[in-house]
């Protein structure tokens, strides 16, 4: 789940349906370094994360998207270490019969990946390097599945 | 009562150093953060009361009444920011 | 974009992030041939389309895609002709720079793709040969991105 | 006037036939609709008015009330069901 090594997305994905044939929607998504973020150059990026309570919060989030959707297969990658622009920083595959249930859950677990799972960005600029602060966005986007 | 404090990211950095074993004065997550606040400097400064940070105890993370149990692993840490 | 072959979901996404360093999100979306429709068991299915108006309609929906959100590139593919179960039969895909334009983007398209793109499955079951009706959920889905 | 009509899905298999070139007799696509359910049989029962089938002219969804162009593509087909 957490890793330094890139990951492949369709290897990932044909994990999920290989041998199976009640699998009717994936949905995945992957997120990636760029190379801009507010307003300055990008020139690489650092993933620092607490081991150990990374697993949990990872495990916790998926936990709670099998109780809120019938899901067939959840797949969680998320690497640490230092990537450049481009590179693919973490992966989200949700397998469910239907199409509705695992866009929800893929994107339920981003956005509460992104406010629950501890893991920091510092960034490389031509100014130096900066930790980067947490987005209110992320908040907002986490607080919509809260009931 | 003790607690093996872990710091990360930008907190780390300014605390210089990545974990510590502490004794505790006080029973809860609050009393602990007096307690490294009263060290004064960057400790008062990033742990000031209008600073935003988290505490997780035991890799929970926790509000600030929490009561710690004993040999508590206790992090404190930045809003996360990975994804 | 629509074609008898299958696809592979790892090269189209690494097609789109090769060489460029501002695409901070791909959500994708891969549909499958289940085994089971409707309670009864679905050995192959047939599908067939419009020559023509099904590159129209398809190339439409990835247009107002990219009129309602801020999108970097959008790949789909539809195949066409017979499959089995756990054949992989659509495939969509939405670069952006943000995670929540390209989630509703992906979403979107399926949706409208749906009601919208003139493909027709037909299931081979025990029974004999089925034509699949029209689902009003697929009506409903779509019609939340009706302003 | 003269159309070319394409019949998709269910309903190529029931009216037999993929494609044919009509002399329309009206104006609309509700015309033409009703010129080919005056054949009776599997026309009528097909094209009736409770039933759902949808009508493209030149490869865009139409409308009954539309207005056809002369020489125009004209399909009929059931609700799709890809994806």
């Amino acid at each position: 789940m957490v890793q330094t090594e890139a990951f492949d997305l369709g290897a990932e994905v044909d994990a999920m349906r290989q041998g199976r044939t009640d699998i009717g929607a994936i949905a995945s998504f992957v997120g990636l370094a760029r190379d801009m973020n507010e307003g300055s150059g990008v020139q690489a990026m650092t993933l620092e994360h607490y081991p150990g309570m990374t697993e949990k919060a990872l495990a916790a989030l998926v936990d709670e998207a099998n109780t809120r959707w019938a899901l067939l297969d959840v797949t969680v990658i998320h690497r640490v270490g230092r990537l450049l622009p481009g590179d693919p920083i973490v992966l989200v595959a949700v397998a469910s019969s239907h199409r509705g249930e695992a866009f929800a859950a893929c994107e339920f677990i981003m956005d509460a990946l992104k406010t629950r799972a501890p893991f920091w960005k510092k960034e490389e600029t031509p100014k130096g390097e900066r930790w980067v602060d947490a987005r209110s966005s992320d908040d907002t986007a986490a607080a919509r599945w809260d009931k | 009562m003790k607690a093996h404090m872990l710091y990360f990211a930008r907190l780390r950095e300014r605390f210089g150093m990545a974990d510590e074993h502490l004794e505790l004065a006080g029973t809860t997550a609050a009393d602990l953060v007096e307690q490294l606040r009263a060290r004064g400097g960057i400790w008062a400064e990033e742990l000031a009361a209008g600073r935003t940070f988290r505490v997780a105890v035991n890799q929970d993370i926790v509000t600030l009444d929490a009561v710690l149990p004993d040999n508590a692993e206790v992090a404190i840490f930045p809003p996360v920011t990975g994804g």
